[in-house]
């Protein structure tokens, strides 16, 4: 299981970007459900410098993947703040343009792309497994 | 992430190719704000090539959206969504706050 | 000869494909004086696809150009002009009468 | 020495076109000249229907070509009106748009485009002879 370390800012995403397209392709998924996974990933990873870190510069990323039979697992460890979302919402949708929040999307992107999604907190360690199965539907 | 910009007598055309990820939306934020405070509100995204768009740089384009349509001034649209990009708008529910339009010709030609 | 028309907010734009010879020339007067009588004079002919066009088909374009210019009502524009078509234009001495853009996208933003 | 017989209407005019272009291949032209060889022979046509022949299905006409070494050599062969122009005059193009005319243009096509033009006429024909040197300019 392959396990790449990256300085947590946002030139990174680009870099993740590449190790996700390249584990999607071995993996299998069309490009669709791999673009799904990318930016499951960017949303996570971007998360966590924002979020976790509080900016960029203040800790590392750690991006790893391993491919079974069925399922390719995402796993993304941060040093940051502690987080564990309790309950994801459904971005309103209905609502005019000009009281359409512009936030709260990343979460839920993360888990309408990814078919399993866990947190824990490790160690010191926040770890996010991101789970895609072969051949599911979005 | 790369912008092509080009002014016509009644529209922006913005070509962005690339990604657009937390690391390059703020410059396309720059680019456009720079087009709105030049008083042009009327502004046409070429997406042929953007291969990505994450959810900072959907809320770049839903801020410029915001803007422009303020006072009935203008509006912002989009042309040639691959369907990678329209699925990301779609899950976001922004498809209902764009014209798309097929190619850049009939964007333009809209205005 | 194969026409396609696209009727936009401030312009039309004609696609014209295939050849413009004396057998095909009054098809495409006819297309264009039908766009005029509907009192639209800001035409765009896109000419990616034209293969050939005889005197019988500059005719026609230097008729449309007379028309729409009169009264300063609009203006025929050239869009995608392949080397031989412009060959002909430049030796029928009518490359002065028209602009002439490097895309369709640049033609209708001219409007 | 091939020679094609076409009804003298304007719906031929693509038809020899397409012989114009094997020949033009079978010569060795570029593009450029190759497009300037179909449209003196377009245009010369065009004259045979609407001004020998004064109209369409009056009469035919016919289209031969050889290959030299150096020559491709046309004939167009007609039953029309009998013609042999005096002078070619160059359009006057240093004139503004509305005083323009858009009539006069085929001959001075005709006369541009190849690099030597004969008319004769001889037991009732017309006989149009247009040659393309290989490698001479325009
Ligand atoms: N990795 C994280 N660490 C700490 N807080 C987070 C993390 N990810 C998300 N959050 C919290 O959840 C909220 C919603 O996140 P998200 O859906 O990505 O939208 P946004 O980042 O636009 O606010 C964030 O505003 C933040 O408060
Ligand atoms: N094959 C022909 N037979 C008889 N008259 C011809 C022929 N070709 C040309 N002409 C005469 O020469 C004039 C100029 O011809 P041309 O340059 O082709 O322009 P146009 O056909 O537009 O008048 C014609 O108007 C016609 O009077």
């Amino acid at each position: 299981m392959p396990t790449f370390v990256f300085p947590g800012k946002y030139e990174s995403l680009a870099k993740i970007a590449e190790l996700v397209q390249i584990a999607t392709r071995e993996f299998g998924l069309d490009s669709c459900a791999a673009y799904g996974v990318e930016t499951a990933v960017d949303e996570a990873c971007s998360n966590i410098i924002e979020h976790a870190y509080g900016g960029e510069n203040k800790g590392e990323i750690e991006f790893s993947y391993e491919i079974t039979a069925n399922s390719l697992i995402i796993t993304l460890r941060d040093q940051g703040k502690k987080f564990k979302p309790k309950k994801i919402e459904k971005p309103k949708t209905n609502v005019p343009l000009k009281h359409r929040s512009d936030h709260g999307l990343g979460l839920y992107f993360i888990h309408q792309w990814m078919d399993e999604v866990y947190y824990d907190n490790r160690e010191g360690y926040n770890i996010l497994t991101l789970i895609k199965h072969k051949g599911a539907m979005s | 992430m790369e912008i092509n910009h080009t002014e016509f007598k009644r529209c922006d055309v913005v070509k962005v190719s690339g990604r657009v990820d937390s690391a390059t939306a703020p410059r396309l934020a720059e680019k456009l704000n720079e087009i709105m405070d030049a008083g042009r509100y009327r502004i046409v995204l070429d997406l042929q090539d953007l291969d990505f768009i994450s959810s900072a740089g959907l809320r770049v384009l839903i801020g410029a959206q915001k803007s422009c349509k303020r006072y009935n001034r203008g509006e912002v649209v989009l042309a040639n969504v691959q369907p990678n990009i329209l699925s990301a708008l779609d899950l976001a529910g922004f498809t209902p706050f764009f014209k798309i339009f097929d190619d850049t010709v009939s964007a333009v030609g809209n205005f």
